[in-house]
């Protein structure tokens, strides 16, 4: 294992610094690893919280900021945050508008959010959740922990944002944050497995001929492996996944998201065969994102995430934000 | 069994976990994200300091620290989990200062109910409730039956040692190994691996005292 | 190797289709492979050109819009374009104010851009060109290719074009180009070798406890290997070498740069060992970026550049840019 | 030597440029960047598309557009630079329909002039210029000697062979492998060993002539 830390145990710290001192906008309590706006809280407005394992920045700490999240809770790498964490972010985030949590659907994540919610509810905090689960590589019953949250808490956190900066009161805000879920769908596909600083080796291992299809992004393998192929035939197994979910069409936003090792031309060759493949189905991607936003350590490979828009998620999708991932109109 | 029969035992445990950490996070690599041993080594780290830091006066309040640092310290599934499952105990032992065999198997029943009310897993999820379930009606029979408690503590060991081992042909419906789908048949959970660390300890302390 | 690509000769072409579908605010020549931005040519503007060979994504063509570039002339991986694409970028910008060519020093772009604006002098179009030399790596004499031009590109680019969105005049732009890249000075460390798709394999080899310093954005090996170490010592190394060339004093502009395959949890906890640096010796950084932005295939490692600010430039740094790779203010 | 003869010797560099692809590159990736068999792969396929496009009916013609379709398809330092050497040489020969021994050696003069006047390296420096400056002496040595064509181009080859073979112990001070200071050492330019195969698909086509 080849990376540029200082120790294994103290990844998450570092990063926490490094992110304090390169974003000003950001006020970073290093201690109890949490990521705020400078500027929180704010009166009147609904405090949008989120926050998972470590290992897949920008996400979370990356979306806080005007139009996105009010603060983020970065977990160990890979492990969901603690109730303290989260709590402690509520509190400070909490403009007497009420907290909502945007929680990845992650047994882990799920478990420590709510035990959070319900200790803020005790401290008199009002919080929504909303779950993300995304990810079509999951089967999906009663009787599972369900789909991934993936790709998609992006669209999530963004559109949820925009609607919380117009002073919408908290059930609104975790309406259009569900309805964004909902109208979502993700796949990944991995050429290698990255490596989780503590483990000290990949994952997985795959050979040079073979990827993995419908990965997540925690290392975990995926469903089925398969011969590696051209970039085309890999973006139509990743999209066909996805138009059997629900089909595509319409307008849509999309994220042709890279997993932490795979260069920016390579997404953009697979983009180039995403926005073909929907114009065949007769869908259009009329907002788009290429690149690094929700990784997975060094893994190499891509996600992509589609949603099917309406007005008023276009319109807070264009809504200007400004975080250090995403930023615009400001 | 007395208040330092307890420090003993999540003391024992938090020595298995040091030195099983990567034997679990090599379990967890393979169906999982590969921390499970890095989350239980920190979550009984924690705990060891929280004990050192406000020694507990009574079991029950012993098994509650360990479970409230596990859930601040530990994250991921395993922390909440376990943390609820050792706090539930320790509720469950309330304030006596000393347990008897009835009361621990007790304890331990409210343990493997919190943890199957917090994360809904039945047996044969491929969980840890697959090992803790079977240690916990082992124990439960040992006692009404008047078994020493060492052979008792044995048995209950041995059971979750099998529990365990019985999770490696099942498909996972919970946790992150569910992703896996069919793939997650043939590898052993990393969360029963560890419930057989804590009955080991449990045997171990029961062995010293 | 294991890339996401369709074939080993498509990769800038069908780059450059993912780039098309990618960002409406772009328009793209796949055929002659020039990026433009859409409304070029702006009467009375001069226009700004630059080029070099891919792999280095998102540099030059994720730098063209508003406040940045007007054109940029992608070559072969690695490769500098050829003159062809140089004199049709500068006639597509060309709003009668003249065009600047921005061209970092390696033999390859420099002669194919002299022979570029000699040709375009022919036709008529005012050039002045600008060369980027800020890799302290390289030991710089009279009788050597000198420097070469790496992350500091970012900085020129951005700082001339928002000069010249100003309406400034050939002269100014070119004036503050130099100023810049006089004031600016990088250095690069590899953990591993990035793989030339026509090659297949990495560049160079190296073992799981060594890295290389001083390396450029070609997947050059660099000037010297040494042991793997903390991310704290490894940033003290390179900015060791860019201090010891001109003392860091005062106000800065950091980009802690990606080589592609690096993820930004790393990039952060090296961010903060340069911060902390830089405090040491009594200067700040008061602007910074830290990402992937003048990368180098899929090769881990980072590079640091650094700018000594004045007010000008730092005012010009902070104008609103709207380009895929960099945006604020708009 | 007539335009036939420089069609053939073209097209002998191509062939070999082509077979020789991943050696050069393999070259370029220990001091450069991996890329100058590639480069002049596609620069020599472009060559004989254009030649076959527009066939040029005299030597000078010939080499003037290869030299064009190398400008315009390579890029890299190469392109400009062999480009320029075949439009010099194309230049040096005019119109002539058939090209004596002396006006192949002063247009291989005019081509390594045109190379170091844009390229600024002189011999020593490790770059092709070290193979094609030993080259042109010989040539020029040999045709003044009277030498018979085929030998002379033969000696021709072999001095750029040994020139090549000398760039090895050389620190570069041009193109790209002058950022590696002293560890430059050790390896044989590419350009250098391009240049050699150029002298061999002379001699071949003279052999064939
Ligand atoms: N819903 C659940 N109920 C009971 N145990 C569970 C559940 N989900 C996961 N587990 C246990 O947690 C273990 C994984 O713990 P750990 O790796 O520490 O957390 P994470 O899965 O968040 O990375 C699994 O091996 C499994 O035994
Ligand atoms: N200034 C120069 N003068 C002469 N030859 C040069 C010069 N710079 C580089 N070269 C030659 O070019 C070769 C490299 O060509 P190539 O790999 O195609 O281009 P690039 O270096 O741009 O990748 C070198 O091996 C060297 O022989
Ligand atoms: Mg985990
Ligand atoms: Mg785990
Ligand atoms: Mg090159
Ligand atoms: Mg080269």
């Amino acid at each position: 294992m080849k990376k540029l830390i200082n120790s294994v145990d103290a990844v998450v710290t570092d990063t926490l610094r490094g992110i304090a001192a390169a974003h000003p906008s950001l006020r970073v309590d290093v201690e109890n690893k949490v990521i705020y706006r400078a500027d929180a809280p704010h009166q009147g407005k609904v405090g949008l919280v989120s926050g998972g394992g470590s290992g897949h920045e920008p996400l979370h700490g990356g979306f806080v900021g005007y139009g996105m999240l009010d603060a983020a809770c970065p977990g160990e790498v890979f492990t969901s945050p603690v109730p303290d964490q989260m709590i402690e972010a509520s509190k400070g985030v909490d403009g007497g508008a009420g907290v909502l949590h945007i929680v990845k659907n992650y047994t882990g994540d799920v478990l420590n959010f709510e035990m959070a919610a319900e200790l803020c509810a005790d401290e008199g905090i009002e919080v929504a959740s909303v779950l993300v689960n995304d990810d079509v590589a999951v089967q999906d019953s009663l009787y599972t922990a369900g789909r991934r949250g993936t790709g998609a808490t992006l669209f999530v956190e963004k559109i949820a944002g925009a609607l919380a900066e117009t002073g919408a009161p908290l059930a609104e805000v975790a309406r259009v944050a569900k309805e964004v879920n909902e109208r979502s769908r993700s796949f990944g596909v991995a050429l290698t497995a990255g490596t989780v600083p503590a483990a000290g080796r990949p994952t997985f291992e795959l050979p040079d001929t073979e990827i993995e299809l419908g990965i997540g992004i925690h290392g975990e393998p995926g469903r089925t492996r398969t011969s590696h192929r051209e970039a085309r035939e890999i973006a139509r197994l990743a999209l066909d996944a996805i138009d059997d979910d629900v089909a595509l069409s319409g307008d849509t936003l999309v994220l042709l998201n890279g997993m932490g090792g795979t260069p920016l031309m390579e997404l953009y060759i697979v983009y180039a065969e995403v926005a073909a493949y929907l114009e065949e189905k007769g869908a259009r991607a009329v907002r788009s994102l290429v690149g690094n936003y929700v990784t997975s350590l060094d893994m190499q490979g891509f996600s992509v995430s589609v949603c099917r828009l309406t007005d008023e998620l276009t319109r807070l999708w264009d809504a200007p934000v400004e975080t250090p991932g995403l930023r615009w109109g400001r | 069994m007395d208040t330092s029969f307890f420090l003993a035992w999540i003391n024992a445990i938090a020595t298995a976990v040091q030195a099983e950490r990567d034997h679990l996070t090599q379990l967890d690599a393979a169906i999982g994200d590969a921390d499970h041993g890095a989350n239980l080594d920190r979550g009984f780290a924690a705990v060891r300091q929280a004990l050192t830091d406000a020694p507990p006066q009574t079991p029950g309040a012993v098994l509650t620290a360990a479970g409230s640092a596990l859930i601040r310290k530990v994250g991921g599934a395993s922390g909440p989990l376990y943390g609820t499952a050792f706090r539930q105990m320790g509720r469950s032992l309330g304030d006596a200062a000393e347990i008897t065999p009835e009361a621990l198997a007790a304890g331990l029943e409210a343990a493997l109910a919190g943890i199957q009310k917090l994360g809904g897993a039945a047996e044969g999820d491929k969980t840890l409730v697959d090992a803790l379930a079977p240690a916990v009606r082992a124990l439960g029979r040992a006692v009404q039956d008047g078994t020493k408690l060492t052979d008792a503590l044995a048995a209950t060991e041995a059971a979750a040692q099998e529990g365990a081992r019985a999770t490696v042909p099942l498909e996972a419906r919970k946790g992150r190994a569910s992703y896996l789908g069919p793939r997650s048949v043939g590898h052993e959970d990393p969360g029963a691996a560890s419930t057989v660390l804590i009955f080991a300890a449990l045997r171990e302390a029961a062995g010293q005292a």
